[in-house]
């Protein structure tokens, strides 16, 4: 049987501890990225702290891809301990080819009784005589498959162990992989592969035009370009990448990163740094992001801008800190106690993420108010191919300052129209007053006045809430509107990539459906929102959330089509572009109102 | 009150004019006056001086002065003013709180800031009780101070700041009273010029709730400590020192952790070698 | 002219410190509590630790009453200083009688301008007279503007001083008392006051019928019946006595109380508690409330049931810590990161509190999660004179436990029909296994397999969500609904007091109204409250907050009759009947769908 | 596995049959077998301990012992071991965390449970690292330990824990090696006999991220610490240790601050009694 050709092609390489499937999958993408596709990769790993098993699961394309396929075609096992660890994650193609090694003899019932094409290959044998590891021959016999050239596979063998200081690994390599890419000769046509040879685009390609980024780079690099010059931070999954990332890059900008005794500190350290009028964030996951609830409530009643990354992780509590989900929406919008209105933002991939970083630090100093971005695992850790952004982000962090007072009598809270009162930092002179986390007047002095509270508490809802009337082009980064049709996709952050993808799917099948994809969560964007939906008769809430959040969210600060459909999965199996499509595909035949179902 | 241009300010032109909401015969008052008195002495001109506080009767002190001052969580207080002075190194930064909200709830802050060595001067206003919430026992109430929310008291021993900064790496640690007003401005004085984090613990006694610290005027013993030149012997004179014992009793130097290089000249060509490493 | 008589009356008491207004009011509502009235008071203090101005503000009827009117009928000022700090919520009523001393100048404009009666008596004259402290000429004239007998009030101090251990101050302080009686004899006539006399209540009023109590110590009271026997808290106003009053009496229950060194410490030593097996919560507010969030997962990650009270107080951030507003609902429905299903109750007085209480600690027990209950400051800090309830409430906190396992295979979190997995406690023979913060299988084991998070996820929501399908005499408490018609107030916690009274006055002005107070706020009962709204036209959703939370929760979780209202305000000011009254009229005006107004 | 009818457990009896997630190597490996050694040595019975524990990879040990296990969050171990301990004193209470669990974001309860002195046994599995999250310096990390996140590494001192222990009152202090599994199973075993909070600092070697860490059996001096007769004298041996030096340096008694009140016979007419006080 001849394999299916098609436009994308979806790789898994699994693996116990040793074997490198991670590094080889990002060897393949990077490849594939110099010779000018596109791609993704994320990751699948087992509860060991080094070593485990994992899986890297790939995404190759000729066009930009933002998310996983609903299937692999190709799974490469090294071996297969442990992999229904992560099964339930790999849902498999009808015409799936596996490839593992000749001697395998616990393959899983799950893969036995789904794929009709297995291969057992002598992977292990190979590696073991060229003195290299499995993941080499991996690379040369998947590059093959994807119709990389052997050289273009050794340029990267090259290029990697080089940048490791492991010469002597380069030639056994080389060789390992030959051996694999030999392998894959005889099986080239059996086997699903792209469509189109990578030949076009090899010839379009130049250099300079791609980047191979993570997400979590992304949200880094946006906050540098915008300005962001303080970091504080504690490690945690997923999202200890970004701050080692930033702590190697922002002394080169004079900038700064402190490893914080606990999220507290950190939250509260942003906090200062702040104050003092430097651009600062700080960068956490579920759990350090409910330590720092009280920290946000007081940047919101002190006025004091900070950014506040969230990679989301599946929770509740410590839940699986290396999977991803979409559970912390409620808390970035409620997350402090009393009526604190803050910035909510969702990068919605990670293209996107850049500028998005950068729009977010922007509006939390223009609006003197804490910003809570709200990345993913799933986002934050995916490696992918994107096109190089053109210069930086049109968004700096620019506060409105007051250099020096005259006359002694300034008001650090000011009632403005717009809310925004002008700081004075610390340094200016004349200027001094003390901010406070007490209820307080317009001089910063504590208040528990009926009518300095109320006074106050409209003005900070005020500085939020006049977005809805900033013109068109400074807010058009709101969200996003693609397609047109009555049906409605609506997505928050990383969801927007498989909704998108299902637009254009259900167009090649002559479906119209629209997709939004909302960046600003708070403050609520209703008539903006409300112009989006015109016409919109059917409205399917997509979310990565067990509980449907974003859902409710929506529900509570729109005014919604009709009928309402909540499509939503809990982590870690990802939401994937057929999924939604098949929820498109539905939606037209139902009528009921909020029809809530799983995505299957 | 734009005072900066006159040439040597005086104390009083250090206070904002904002009434205290302390009780009469407060310890604070006296800490109030000697921070401006600290704070004339060295002529800091009050726009460069920032004052950051948690919560607690001790942590109203900001808005009693006319410098920059930050009053923020419970708590708090120090991981604020690190991130204000790291980024701010040009500022002079001042860090108060009371006993409980640097030894309890800011317990981890404080080892961490002891450690961490910023160069802050930390006040510690201390009057064995959480005076704001109306009289709980705090980590340096006796074991025996009986309050409605221990009726029988804490029976723990108290916390000692002083140890504990020893033990976690601080290299300036002292104790005075607030009824010595002169020595403690002293104190404040040399926390001040100490180039890094300095702990100055302050008996401030309370007189709403613990009536009996109005005898601690006759009781402390002033200069008990005296530099130690070893941390054992330091500790050594912190543990056998009497309990209302004063003075500076360590003080050594050490490189603040943290530094900020200077800025480049062109951002955009740094973000653009940074980015490079992106191209696959 | 002569005063008014009203159903109830209200009267402010103020002064500056030393003055002692708190203690006379709390004494004048001891001594009408004892011959069988019905009273509350709540207090406003100024910003100083101790002594600083303060205002009792009392409200005395032959009925229970749980909110306070719309204005006050009689101001008694024992000076005027900082008076302005709360002249916001002290709104004068058109007939008020203010009484001050003859030597009083400062009065402050806002009064002058509004009292048409202001009296000047020799208030400190007499107290220096008689070497006692103004506070007890004012109870005096005040008791008798009462109708209170001088030998009620004499009685009254003699308790008080004795108790005290101050027996010399009896004396002088019931002859001050004696000449403010004196005092108001000439104008009894003229000063608004109870329309019916106390006679028959004292003729009715039989010892052991009243308790004089405050919303703190209710919910207590509660917590030591249901069987709750830890404690753990750290000091914060205003909880602070509720705590205070536990530690007094838990010792003698066999139970304990620790002061933790901060929040964090405090809701993970009652996790810890709990775990083994002793029913326990803890008391915050807002500033503690939101350094819980991260324990609170943990709660419901491991099955925990846990008690944490949260006296509201206004936020956000430090807010005014003693004033109160229901901002923190939010949080308590959301307020941990991850899909994480608690229990959010209210109750909605003072004699609720008790009861709401057990049942809290009841449900918490029994579905082995975390229960948020939210009081707050008005709430908890209000004296009130109650009925005493007859008995103890039907609720006691009963966990489903395992006391051993032969088998050896003990699955704590088995995937039982209601979600609920008997518990094995420490010390049960052959059940050893570890909780966890982690995702887990059923056995407890840590697991990140799409299907174990899937079937927990469910789990931990179903034992919430079966709430909804219980009978309907075991729910009975989750909400209480008075009245018909086609307009409906619906309130949670304290909001209640004053939408109780509305509905009564508009009945007696012929207007039909219904009021709907939800004690159960998660999990949501849709099938309940869709029933109670049964025929109704227009919803009027009454909170103290600025933003709108209860409103949109409401619209978040439930189906909502076409016009809905949103009647609110911040604190500190409370909301009256009146207010609620008027919002009620005013409904059957309105027909544009969510108008969101202030209550004025 | 119901063996609780066998005569005499052996280590083995105490472990649950989970598979660790510890790397190959890892000295945790040693600890889990000190501690079995320790139960059955003192012969409890397994349903009659429980081990509560933070978050890292320390913090996995409680679902590999066949005893009640609470695997809780970072920092959080000791408050609820305490509020365990408290609620059920006939329960044997362990808690373990890591370096970074116990003295970062965990200082202010280790601080505050050597104050507290509950009757619980904390054994700190220091690997100076942060392995959990994959190698960024911890607290005890050595100030040039260079890592990702900190790149010229932290550059302060060490936190003490020892030091820290002792001046925040503990009762019994401690440091073992995990490489020589009997002694630390003796250690353990006078930790749980002690009655008050013991801390048992482990040096548990990290040869993941911390590679040059199994050097440490060579390095390791044992019982360089000898049982102090002062709480100065426990401090100076533990300031002029060495580095790596193992031993019990402290150990006294003092009662814990809470104890339960037996309960009364009749909880309904306790409550009557309570709620009279209502009465006007
Ligand atoms: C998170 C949090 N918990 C509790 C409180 C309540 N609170 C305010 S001040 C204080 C303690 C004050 O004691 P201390 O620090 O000794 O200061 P003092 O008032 O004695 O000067 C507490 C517990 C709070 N504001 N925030
Ligand atoms: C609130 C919170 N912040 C951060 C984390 C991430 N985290 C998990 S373990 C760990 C540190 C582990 O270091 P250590 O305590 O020394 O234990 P080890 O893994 O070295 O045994 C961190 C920061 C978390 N789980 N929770
Ligand atoms: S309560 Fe005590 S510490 Fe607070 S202001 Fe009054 S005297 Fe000072
Ligand atoms: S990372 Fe280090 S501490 Fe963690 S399991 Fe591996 S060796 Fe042990
Ligand atoms: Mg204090
Ligand atoms: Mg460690």
């Amino acid at each position: 049987m001849p394999g299916t050709r098609r436009e994308s092609l979806s790789l898994a390489l699994t693996g116990s501890g040793g074997t490198g499937m991670i590094s080889a999958g990002e060897l393949l993408l990077r490849a594939c990225a110099r010779i000018g596709l596109y791609g993704l990769q994320t990751r699948s790993v087992g509860p060991q702290i080094r070593g485990g098993e994992s899986a890297a699961l790939l995404r190759i394309a000729h066009y930009p891809v933002e998310a996983h396929d609903d299937a692999f075609h190709v799974l490469f096992a090294a071996d297969w301990q442990n992999f229904e660890r992560f099964a339930g994650e790999i849902t498999l193609a009808d015409d799936v080819v596996v490839i593992t090694d000749e001697a395998a003899t616990d393959i899983p019932r799950v893969v036995r009784a789904h794929a009709a094409d297995i291969r057992h290959l002598p992977l292990h044998a190979i590696a073991r005589e060229h003195k290299a590891r499995i993941n080499m021959v991996g690379l040369g016999l998947l590059g093959h498959l994807l119709r990389l050239t052997e050289e273009e596979l050794a340029d990267i063998i090259h290029w990697f162990f080089t940048r490791k200081g492991r010469q002597q690994f380069i030639e056994p390599s080389i060789a390992a992989m030959r051996a694999g890419f030999a392998l894959a000769e005889p099986m080239l046509e059996e086997v699903p592969s792209l469509r189109t040879t990578p030949d076009a685009a090899r010839a379009q390609a130049k250099a300079g035009r791609r980047w191979l980024i993570s997400g979590n780079q992304a949200v880094a690099t946006g906050f540098l370009q915008a300005g962001g010059r303080f970091v504080a931070g504690y490690p945690i999954t997923p999202a200890t990448d970004m701050l080692e990332w930033l702590a190697a890059r922002l002394p080169q900008l004079g900038g700064q990163l402190v490893q914080a005794e606990d999220e507290l500190a950190a939250i509260n350290m942003v906090l200062g740094a702040s104050y003092g009028g430097i651009p600062a964030m700080t960068a956490t996951s579920g759990p350090g992001f409910s330590l720092m609830a009280e920290g946000i409530g007081l940047g919101v009643m002190a006025e004091i801008p900070a950014l506040i990354v969230d990679v989301q992780r599946i929770g509740p509590s410590t839940g699986i800190p290396t999977k991803s989900e979409q559970g912390d929406l409620q808390l970035a919008l409620c997350g402090t106690h009393g009526d604190a209105p803050h910035l909510v933002i969702a990068p919605d991939c990670i293209n996107d993420a850049i500028r998005t970083t950068a729009w977010a630090l922007h509006l939390a100093e223009k609006l003197q108010c804490p910003a809570v971005l709200l990345s993913d695992q799933k986002l934050g850790q995916m490696l992918s191919v994107i096109d190089a952004p053109e210069g930086m982000p049109p968004w700096k962090a620019e506060r409105e300052t007051v250099a020096a007072c005259e006359t002694g009598d300034y008001r650090r809270f000011a009632l403005t129209d717009s809310g925004i009162s002008p700081v004075a930092l610390p340094g200016a002179k004349g200027c001094m007053h003390t901010i406070d986390g007490l209820e307080h007047d317009e001089a910063a002095l504590p208040s528990s006045k009926v009518e300095d509270h109320a006074a106050q508490l409209e003005k900070r809802w005020r500085k939020l809430q006049q977005m809805e009337e900033w013109p068109e082009e400074e807010m058009r980064h709101w969200a996003d509107c693609i397609g047109t049709g009555e049906v409605c996709i609506i997505t928050f952050g990383s969801s927007a990539g498989p909704a998108r993808e299902a637009i254009r799917l259900a167009a090649d099948m002559g479906l119209h459906a629209r997709h939004i994809s909302m960046r600003l969560l708070f403050p609520p964007q209703k008539k903006r929102l409300h112009k989006l939906l015109e016409g919109v008769k059917r409205l399917i809430v997509v979310e990565q959330t067990h509980s449907g959040q974003f859902l409710h969210y929506l529900k509570a600060h729109y005014e919604l089509p009709e009928v309402v459909i909540s499509c939503r999965r809990p982590g870690p199996k990802p939401i994937t572009p057929q999924q939604v499509l098949r929820a498109l595909r539905e939606a037209c035949t139902v009528d009921a109102k909020l029809t809530e179902r799983v995505c299957t | 009150m734009n005072r900066q241009t006159a040439p040597a300010p005086k104390p009083g032109d250090y206070k904002s004019g904002v009434h205290p909401v302390w009780c009469p015969g407060c310890g604070d008052f006296a800490v109030l006056a000697a921070i401006t008195r600290a704070l004339a002495k060295l002529q800091l001109p009050k726009h460069e001086v920032a004052l950051v506080s948690g919560i607690g009767c001790s942590g109203r002190i900001p808005a009693y002065l006319d410098v920059y001052g930050f009053h923020g969580l419970h708590g708090r207080a120090l991981p604020v003013a690190t991130g204000l002075k790291l980024s701010r190194p040009e500022l002079t930064v001042l860090a108060a709180g009371g006993d409980g909200d640097i030894y309890s709830i800011g317990a981890a802050h404080f080892v961490h800031a002891c450690r961490r060595n910023p160069d802050i001067t930390l006040i510690v206003m201390d009057n064995r009780v959480y005076g704001m919430t109306k009289g709980q026992p705090s980590p340096t109430s006796e074991p025996d101070f009986a309050a409605a929310l221990q009726p029988e008291g804490p029976h723990v021993p108290p916390v000692n700041g002083l140890l504990l900064a020893l033990s976690a790496g601080a290299t300036f640690v002292a104790r005075a009273f607030s009824g010595h007003v002169d020595a403690l401005a002293e104190m404040i004085i040399a926390g001040i010029e100490h180039p890094g984090f300095a702990v100055i613990e302050v008996l401030s006694p309370c007189p709403t709730f613990r009536p009996e610290q109005t005898q601690w005027k006759r009781q402390v013993e002033d200069d008990v400590f005296k530099p130690a030149s070893s941390l054992q012997e330091a500790m050594a004179q912190v543990i056998s020192a009497p309990e209302l014992g004063t003075g500076i009793v360590w003080q050594t130097t050490r490189p603040a952790a943290e530094h900020i290089p200077a800025p480049p000249a062109d951002h955009a060509a740094v973000m653009r070698e940074i980015t490079q490493a992106f191209l696959p």
